[in-house]
């Protein structure tokens, strides 16, 4: 996309409007993989400390939407796929990371934040079992009344189980909002939610970027057992596997020399023990005292 | 497995675990290379330490190696 | 080990385990290759069932192996 | 503990536990030999596959030796 | 393990395990003495402490059931 | 132990298991051959199938590393 | 195996696991020697305590054997 094109495009436009739009194409040119991050409900200060945490590895570029929808359009390339995502309160982020690793960081970046009453559960919202360290008085009550097995025991207001209290995607009442403040849960998770991100070609959405670093990591192991396991049953020495290789031809050789009973003085130790398991193991079955010296008697 | 295994090749090689190398090793091998798991291998091997891991393994009674 | 990576890719990959395709995989990955353990493999695996000696668990674990 | 190990050496070589082949190879051993002794377990063991007994012994955990 | 035995009686008997009695004892048997192996098993016990062999057997975790 | 894995050597290769080969391998690892040690081992193993008491050794679960 | 069988006679004799040692043993024992293996082998072996190998296998309870 050329300048000219660019300027042709947006002539009707105010000047500031056709300024804003060529730093956004700017920016959008500027990375491998651009975003479309959702900012709703992030109190601005927080946001500013997420941008600062941000910086070095990833941008966040926030403008008008219809100026936003108009640089992606311009850029075209593809991008144009996003535009789709640009809806409420949102902003672009733009990284040279992969967007794997850019998804991580977000998630990583997220705080928790209490729920205000009419707010809509982002999940499952469980008072967890335990001492409220709340003194007996009205807010027993108050915790039955939201659906949570409370009572007063030891001079004090406990949880008796973990209480299931509302579903994801249910409002939030007064009571409950009141409840969850005074015990200090914070159910939602405030940070930068990326809605799809672009990058070299291909569009991703959020649940195909959530990797489950556990499952590499179990992945990892399996595959270096493997590797050990192959290298070692198909006799290929490494520096990894030749203490167990040696070890492995030490212990047929023992295994042959005591079922051969060969006389070997390395075998005589384990031999003289075979002999003498042999000779307890008959002994176990003879009933008749009379036929046993008194140390192999039962 | 072919990306966690080229992922641990270049971890003994001692070369960078990037998007760049993953690659080309799994080219060198005649894999059909999915860009994206390779991006999602690399971003995933950020938060793993890998010696620990392999030798965690080592040292466990050999796990079941699955596919 | 890098070695035994390598066979294991390209037996995934579905990629003859040669010495050609085995020093191309190292290669790739930046590994120095010695062609007498690239032989060596190649020869140690000619009559094995990977898959089967990759989930069989090596016999004798690693005896405190410390390497 | 010979007299147990003296029906052993007859069992592996095949000769029969009686009294006499009993007492020749405690005999031989300089063991002074009691017959009572000799008769108990010759009879003891009329009844008891030593076969069986010496292969569980190799099989089984090592029974605790009192010493 | 008959070898092995005759000794076992002899080290009961408080006889002297050398060659001449481990072959008294074998004849006695029944046993087709080879001269080679009694060499042997006298040479191997010289050095081990026959007591000490069987404590530490029986001492020592359960060998392995195999199969 | 430098005499039963001559004996597994030769048993690999397919070679008999007698006192000439035996003395062979031994000879040329630099061992200083004890010529009844060599008949003892070959009486021993007269009967043996080897194969099968190496494999009772492989079928074992792993002995405790670290001992 | 017998790769390794012969590094643990060379290893027992006091004799140096090199190439031309491993090479004779295995000869002698009418192996038909693979140049690659060896030095796979000997390589390999290079920074390993092997008294440390052996004996920790060694310590391991015996592997079950039958009869």
């Amino acid at each position: 996309m050329s300048e000219s094109e660019s300027v042709r495009k947006t002539e009707t436009i105010p000047e500031w409007k056709r300024v804003e739009v060529g730093e956004l194409t700017d920016f959008l040119e500027r990375y491998s993989s651009v975003g479309v991050v959702d900012v709703a409900g992030i109190p601005s200060r927080q946001l500013q400390s997420m941008r600062r945490e941000l910086h070095g590895s990833a941008e966040v570029r926030m403008s008008r939407n219809t100026l936003t929808v108009r640089a992606l359009e311009a850029v075209d390339d593809g991008l144009e796929e996003l535009v789709d995502y640009v809806e409420g309160q949102v902003a672009l982020i733009g990284t040279n990371d992969n967007p794997f690793a850019l998804y991580k960081e977000l998630e990583a970046s997220k705080t928790p934040a209490p729920i205000n009453a009419g707010e809509v559960a982002p999940n499952d919202i469980v008072i967890p079992e335990g001492d409220t360290g709340v003194d007996p008085g009205p807010f027993v009550g108050e915790l039955q009344q939201v659906g949570a097995n409370a009572r007063i025991m030891e001079g004090s207001i406990k949880v008796t189980e973990d209480s299931h209290v509302l579903d994801e995607g249910e409002v939030v009442s007064e009571d409950l909002a009141n409840v969850l403040s005074e015990l200090g849960i914070e159910p939602k998770e405030v940070g930068l939610d990326l809605r799809g991100v672009y990058s070299e070609g291909v569009l991703f959405e959020p649940d195909e970027l959530a990797i489950d670093v556990e499952e590499y990591r179990a992945d990892i192991q399996s595959a270096a057992a493997g590797a050990r396991n192959l290298s070692i049953n198909a006799v290929y020495p490494t520096a990894q596997t030749a203490p167990a290789l040696l070890g492995k031809a030490t212990g047929e050789a023992k295994a042959l020399g005591l079922f051969a009973a060969i006389e070997d003085p390395d075998l005589m130790p384990d031999l003289v023990a075979k002999a003498d398991a042999q000779l307890r193991s008959l002994a176990a079955q003879i009933d008749d005292e009379e036929a046993l010296p008194e140390e192999l008697r039962g | 497995m072919e990306y966690v295994y080229a992922a641990l090749i270049l971890n003994e090689s001692g070369e960078e675990i990037n998007e760049d190398n993953v690659t080309a090793v799994l080219d060198a091998a005649g894999v059909d290379v999915e860009e994206s798991r390779v991006k999602a291998l690399v971003a995933a091997l950020e938060d793993i330490d890998i010696e620990e891991a392999v030798e965690t393994a080592a040292a466990a009674p050999a796990p079941a190696a699955g596919g």
